[in-house]
């Protein structure tokens, strides 16, 4: 259990910057995920801490050692690598004692059995430890690179996309899994990931990074419901959120969102009102969650007529596939059947689910 | 402390390669040596060594049969890789086919290539002679193919061929099996010809195979010499007197290792230059058929 | 492509045209070592006979007279000397291929891992010794020899044979070691291991096959070399390949044992060359092709 | 050749009949496809579905004429193709690892079948135009596929499937390599394309979603049989058998094994461990003809079918929250009632202790029953 803290970290490659200026703190026990797309630098990060990559610039300690470059075998931390790295020679045990037995633990024989069984039955891989990793299925052999880092015990676990090789259904399985052992594990887990359903489930905080950079750190909560700007929003959300340029309209002392084409109009909650008149914006884009959109039957108030082109049916959910005048939006609702074929719908628009942001992507706040 | 961790952690890539080198750097004490015998009047047996500056070069440059044995060399090599590339190619692409029996097939034709280049050699000497089963295969009386002046040297082509082909057909074998198999379907599919397949796909994605056992076959060939020195020695007269072998016979026969060495250094510069394009055409083919 | 649904005629003869093809290219390639097999087996009379004889009673007695020097009918001289010349082909060539692998395999892992400076230098002095022409090198060995006394010594031999096995080893095994991933090695320095320990615990275990058939192969070119023996050697330290040119003297030819002797020097080779036919693509191209 | 778009050109309806496949792996024989029957009508869109190794690609092979079928017939438009070689049966295909052709840019890797079939560059540049918009690959035309990323590679491969005049279309997992932004827009447009053209298209996937969300009809398949063929609504609602219940949906349904006994006019169902006791009634997906008292059955429900609720009820039961997953779009709870857990699709945000208790009510509208030995729906 230990801490972990990044000062003005920065990674180039050649003279290519992967990841920089990088500020972050993990506190000890804290389950922290670091998320972003392919080529954030979200990988480099975890090898830095690891001590596996040099630092080009900045300052990593775990505790209050600092992690020096190349000195990886002296740092006790645990990884768990993407394409789980077990040692093919070796059987499941063997893979499992060999952190044991290295010279900085040096366990007994005994200890170690003890150790590698006890980890392995928790993780129902007991049945296997005379195998070797050939002969395991993608699922066990996770289990297994699980299970080596478990049985150490380290101030540190890392893990790098741990559960990206795996099919889906079990990938969701294995998910709510390690969200219960993590409960069990009094350890800080720093945990890279590029499945925003991962990083909403497990994480304490997020860190999202693009292209080396630091986005926004925060809870699930606050990543979802107040992201920092449009790349934070479109990257949380499936299908992702609809983004609508438009303008503000004052009509009799209320503000009202208006697409440039006047095709949707919907009002502004009050509270951004100050703001939005003090930065004297215009211009501004909606973000509407694909869920904040209801499909409605008949004609009300509140409902915008839409030409609904296509419409899906996953099982769960229902999906729209909707244009009104220049706009394309996407819908999803819990039920309300399938179309044969293109028809005119109504929908509603929860507005005060609706995120707003400047010209510039940032998300204007309240106050 | 953290300093000297650190250095000893910089050092260890050099602990790994530290044995090896010092064996490198002995092996290449002799290269920058004959680099300098080169331009000496070195003479085996004399004692006293009379740096002479680029004068063995010039000797050698002004001589006939020097040049008459770079451009033998060259015509060797030349004609060497034409025959290799196309018959190999032609092997490899024989036995692609997925054929009952094929295994066996692809195992035998390794055989000439481990055989000892000299070896092979001999017993082409054996089967060329005037009296040997060549002759009374092709019905040939008599003839000397090894010993005529003009059929010498496309005789040593035949041995030359008969021992590297299988090399050729086996890299290039290996290339084709790891091309892989879905663009052959989609083809298929899509209705190309055979031919079209081959021109479009096949070809473009073994070139880089090509030109990898090109640039072998080329630093082989212009160093020939086991094969001449097993049967013809540069003779009859010197219509097989590739450079390797003249700078032998200069050197361990008439004892000029200035002059020998000055060939050397002359046949090193082209074998580094033919090799460097290669590479380039290497490295060019490969990406083309990575499709960057 | 592979088994394409319709059997019909066109099918039967590229079938035909296939297997022709394969039996000519096989015919090219195994007829000498075939005739010189049945030479091994004739006399002498029979050899020179002006129509070459594909039936005959076949006889061992080339292989008796190289292998113990028995006086064989019809022939001159004997030479037991070739069984010496066998022996200093093992001992320098695999003298060389230990040597070679002592220094070269840790210094491919060094290449395919590590980043260093002058790393790609290294590897390219290593790969130069295959282009250099050998009469360049072995002159100035041959003076160097003279003097140090390594002239028509084993070790001597041993030493310049790294021409040929060093570069073969270094290149082929740092391909073996970089196809090891990454991620395993950084699990094992995560694991508390140090390089040393990686290098000996998971990554020589690794490369194991890649390595018994790199040896395998760098023993084959070095057996196959002529040019060194012939010119660093004398007959004491004759390998194989300069003793077999022996049998073809200015006096005489005595071509049936000179054809025992060629059986009996490559047959080693064409046994172990079938054990790393799966690596064989790898070794010859110096790792350029994972066949 | 006529000159037209992408709009279709010829009747096409695909028809299976006992077709198999067996071959052979280290002298040990593996049946891949045990006897498919099935038609795919002209204009359908039917997608094969099933887990790796189930047989719907070799199947597809077959279709193709790139495997040898091992018995049975497949019939395109009435006409046995069984002898007919790939090139001559007039198909499609979008291979799932691209069988991009290196050597050449996208443009001519798209425009190779109508180049093979020598239409003229006019018919040739303006179809290009039209499938390369569709797909978004204006852009990267020029370039190589070796320097374009998986997913337009994918799209590549698409492309020069969609260009082509068959008679019927097979893509083998032509969505797989995309991220999840573009495997929506993709999904939606190849949709739209096949409801304005309707080609026929037969389309293989391991991904249930994309299956429903696409499919006129699904085949499921699983062990190279087919286990239901039918419309997306009824594969998810009337599965025919466990194996399709639980492929289909994500989270899978829940699964509680018990016994049926006699009440009122219907039966009540109670697990084995006692802990959960249902009514199950005429409203239930499925019902019984007769069943004897204490039949052992297993109960499947979906996880958007139960719902946390304030006040119990007949439907309704207590159970441990064991971990709760707050996705944004939704919730995932995972609870425990005696033996049994269960997964609940919930709303998100919910404020949830582990070890909490709860009380769920299961729609009674929603109930599967499967009979365990046979693995069937009742």
């Amino acid at each position: 259990m230990a801490s972990v803290s990044l000062i003005n970290v920065t990674k180039k490659y050649g003279r290519i910057p992967a990841v920089s200026q990088l500020n972050l703190e993990v506190k000890a026990t804290e389950f922290f995920v670091i998320f972003g797309p392919a080529g954030a630098g979200k990988t480099s990060t975890l090898k830095m801490i690891a001590g596996l990559e040099e630092v080009t610039e900045g300052e990593i300690s775990i505790g209050d050692t600092r992690v020096r470059a190349r000195a990886s075998d002296e740092i006790d931390v645990a990884m768990i690598f993407e394409t789980y790295a077990l040692y093919p020679h070796f059987t499941v045990f063997e893979n499992m004692a060999f952190p044991l037995k290295s010279k900085y633990r040096k366990l007994d024989s005994a200890e170690i059995r003890s150790r590698v069984e006890d980890v392995s039955r928790s993780l129902e891989i007991e049945g296997f430890l005379q195998r070797y990793p050939a002969e395991l299925s993608g699922g066990q052999k996770q289990r297994v690179s699980l299970g080596r880092a478990l049985v150490r015990k380290p101030r540190v676990f890392l893990m790098d996309e741990p559960l990206s090789h795996l099919d889906a259904k079990l990938r969701h399985q294995m998910r709510r899994e390690l969200k219960k052992l993590r409960n069990k594990l009094q350890t800080s887990v720093i945990f890279v990931t590029h499945d925003y359903m991962e990083a909403l489930s497990l994480a304490d905080r997020i860190a999202v990074l693009d292209k080396g950079r630091l986005r926004q750190v925060g809870t699930p909560d606050e990543i979802y419901l107040a992201p920092e700007d449009v790349f934070v929003a479109s990257l949380f959300g499936q299908p992702r959120i609809n983004l609508v340029e438009g303008l503000v309209l004052n009509q009799n002392d209320r503000l009202f969102f208006s697409t440039t084409d006047g095709a949707i109009v919907f009002p502004i909650p009050a509270g951004l009102r100050e703001c939005l008149e003090r930065s004297n914006l215009e211009k501004i884009t909606a973000g509407i969650r694909p869920t904040s959109i209801q499909i409605i039957r008949e004609q009300s108030p509140a409902a915008v007529r839409v030409w609904s082109f296509l419409s899906e049916d996953t099982g769960s959910k229902h999906l729209y596939y909707m244009r009104i005048g220049e706009t394309s939006l996407t819908g999803i609702t819990e039920s309300g059947g399938i179309m044969e074929k293109p028809e005119k719908l109504f929908i509603s628009v929860e507005t005060e689910k609706v995120l707003y942001f400047d010209h510039a992507g940032k998300r204007i706040r309240e106050g | 402390m953290p300093i000297k961790n650190s250095f000893s952690r910089r050092a260890v890539p050099y602990f790994f390669v530290l044995p090896a080198l010092f064996l490198t750097i002995g092996i290449l004490y002799p290269f920058i040596l004959s680099l300098y015998y080169s331009l000496t009047d070195y003479r085996l047996g004399s004692a006293a060594i009379e740096f002479i500056g680029f004068k063995n070069y010039l000797v050698i440059f002004s001589s006939a049969s020097f040049w008459r044995s770079l451009g033998l060399t060259a015509g060797y090599t030349a004609a060497s890789l034409v025959l290799q590339i196309g018959l190999g190619l032609a092997g490899a692409l024989l036995l692609n086919n997925d054929v009952k029996g094929i295994q066996v097939a692809r195992s035998l034709i390794i055989l000439p290539l481990m055989m000892p280049p000299v070896v092979a050699a001999l017993m082409w000497k054996v089967i060329m002679a005037p009296n040997g089963v060549l002759n009374y295969l092709t019905g040939l009386v008599q003839f000397s193919w090894l010993g005529t002046n003009t059929a010498a040297l496309p005789s040593l082509l035949i041995i030359d061929t008969w021992i590297y082909t299988p090399f050729v057909t086996v890299i290039l074998l290996a290339g084709l099996r790891s091309l892989p198999q879905e663009p052959y379907e989609a083809a298929v599919l899509d209705g190309g010809s055979p031919w079209f397949i081959f021109r479009t796909l096949t070809l473009p994605l073994l070139k880089p195979f090509i030109f990898i056992t090109a640039l072998f076959r080329t630093i082989d060939s212009l160093k020939t010499f086991d094969i001449i020195y097993a049967t013809t020695k540069g003779g009859p007269g010197s219509s097989t007197m590739l450079l390797q072998v003249k700078a032998y016979f200069e050197s361990f026969r008439h004892y000029s290792m200035g002059s020998a060495l000055s060939m050397m250094m002359v046949l090193w510069l082209v074998i580094f230059v033919m090799s460097r394009v290669l590479v380039g055409f290497w490295a060019r083919s490969s990406r083309q058929a990575l499709g960057r | 492509m592979k088994n394409r649904p319709r059997q019909n005629a066109k099918d039967t003869r590229k079938k035909v045209l296939i297997y022709s093809g394969i039996v000519l290219f096989l015919i090219f390639a195994l007829f000498p070592i075939f005739w010189i097999f049945l030479m091994s087996l004739k006399t002498d009379k029979e050899i020179i006979a002006s129509i070459p004889k594909f039936f005959f009673r076949p006889t061992l007695e080339n292989y008796e007279a190289i292998l113990f020097g028995l006086k064989a009918a019809g022939t001159e001289t004997s030479r037991p000397d070739f069984i010496l010349y066998f022996k200093n082909s093992l001992i320098i060539t695999s003298g060389a291929v230990i040597v070679s692998l002592l220094v070269g395999v840790p210094a491919a892992y060094a290449l395919a891992r590590f980043k260093f400076k002058f790393k790609e230098d290294i590897a390219f002095t290593f790969l130069s010794f295959r282009f250099a022409p050998e009469i360049a090198v072995i002159i100035p060995i041959f003076v160097i020899y003279r003097s140090l006394g390594l002239y028509n010594t084993y070790i001597g031999m041993i030493l310049v044979y790294q021409l040929i096995t060093l570069p073969l080893i270094v290149w082929i095994m740092r391909g073996y070691f970089e196809d090891i991933p990454d991620s395993i090695e950084q699990a094992a320095r995560l694991d508390g291991y140090s390089w040393f320990s990686i290098f000996r615990k998971i990554s020589l275990p690794l490369v194991k096959p890649g390595l018994a058939s790199t040896a395998i192969l760098s023993f084959i070119f070095a057996w196959n070399n002529f040019i060194f023996g012939l010119v660093l050697g004398a007959k004491e330290t004759f390998p194989v390949t300069v003793g077999t040119l022996g049998f073809i003297s200015y006096e005489s030819v005595l071509w049936g044992q000179m054809a025992a002797a060629s059986m009996v020097t490559i047959l080693p080779e064409i046994i172990i060359a079938f054990f790393i036919q799966k690596y064989l693509v790898r070794g010859l191209s110096l790792g350029a092709v994972r066949g | 050749m006529r000159e037209r778009g992408l709009e279709k050109a010829d009747m096409a309806e695909i028809r299976l009949e006992q077709v198999r496949k067996d071959y052979y792996s280290r002298k040990k024989k593996i049946e891949a496809v045990k006897g498919i029957d099935l038609c795919c009508r002209d204009g359908e869109f039917m997608v094969f579905l099933g887990p790796s190794g189930c047989g719907k690609t070799t199947t597809m092979r077959m279709i193709a004429g790139l495997e040898p079928i091992t018995a049975g017939s497949i019939f395109v438009d009435g006409k046995k193709v069984n002898d007919l070689a790939a090139g001559e049966r007039n198909v499609a295909l979008a291979f799932e690892n691209y069988a991009l052709y290196p050597p050449l840019t996208t443009r001519e890797n798209i425009a190779f079948p109508l180049k093979a079939k020598k239409l003229s560059r006019k018919v040739i540049e303006s179809r290009l135009k039209e499938v390369a918009s569709l797909l978004g690959l204006e852009e990267v035309l020029d370039r190589n596929p070796g320097r374009l990323g998986g997913g337009q590679q994918q799209m590549v491969s698409l492309a020069r499937c969609l260009i082509r005049d068959a008679a019927v279309y097979l893509m083998d997992e032509p969505l797989s390599h995309l991220d999840s932004d573009q495997r929506f827009q993709v999904r939606m447009r190849l949709k739209t394309l096949h409801q304005k053209t309707r080609r026929t298209i037969i389309y293989v996937t391991h991904d249930q979603q994309e299956a429903l969300a696409l499919a006129d009809r699904i085949a499921v398949m699983n062990d190279g049989r087919l286990q239901q063929l039918d419309t997306p609504e009824n594969i998810y609602s009337r599965p025919r058998n466990f194996f399709v219940a639980d492929f289909i949906g994500e989270p899978p349904m829940n699964f509680i094994a018990g016994s049926l006994f006699h009440e009122g006019n219907g039966f009540r169902f109670q697990s084995e461990d006692k802990s959960l006791s249902l009514p199950v009634r005429a409203h239930s997906l499925s019902l019984p003809q007769e069943a004897t008292d204490g039949e052992s059955v297993i109960l499947g429900v979906r996880p958007e079918d139960i719902s946390p609720v304030l006040s119990s009820s007949e439907h309704s039961v207590e159970v441990v929250v064991e971990v709760y997953e707050s996705l944004g779009e939704e919730g995932i709870l995972e609870v425990r009632c005696g033996r049994n857990v269960l997964v609940i699709l919930s709303k998100p945000r919910l404020s949830l202790r582990n070890g909490q208790r709860l009380t769920v009510s299961i729609n009674p509208h929603k109930l599967v029953l499967f009979n365990p030995q046979t693995e069937e729906r009742l």
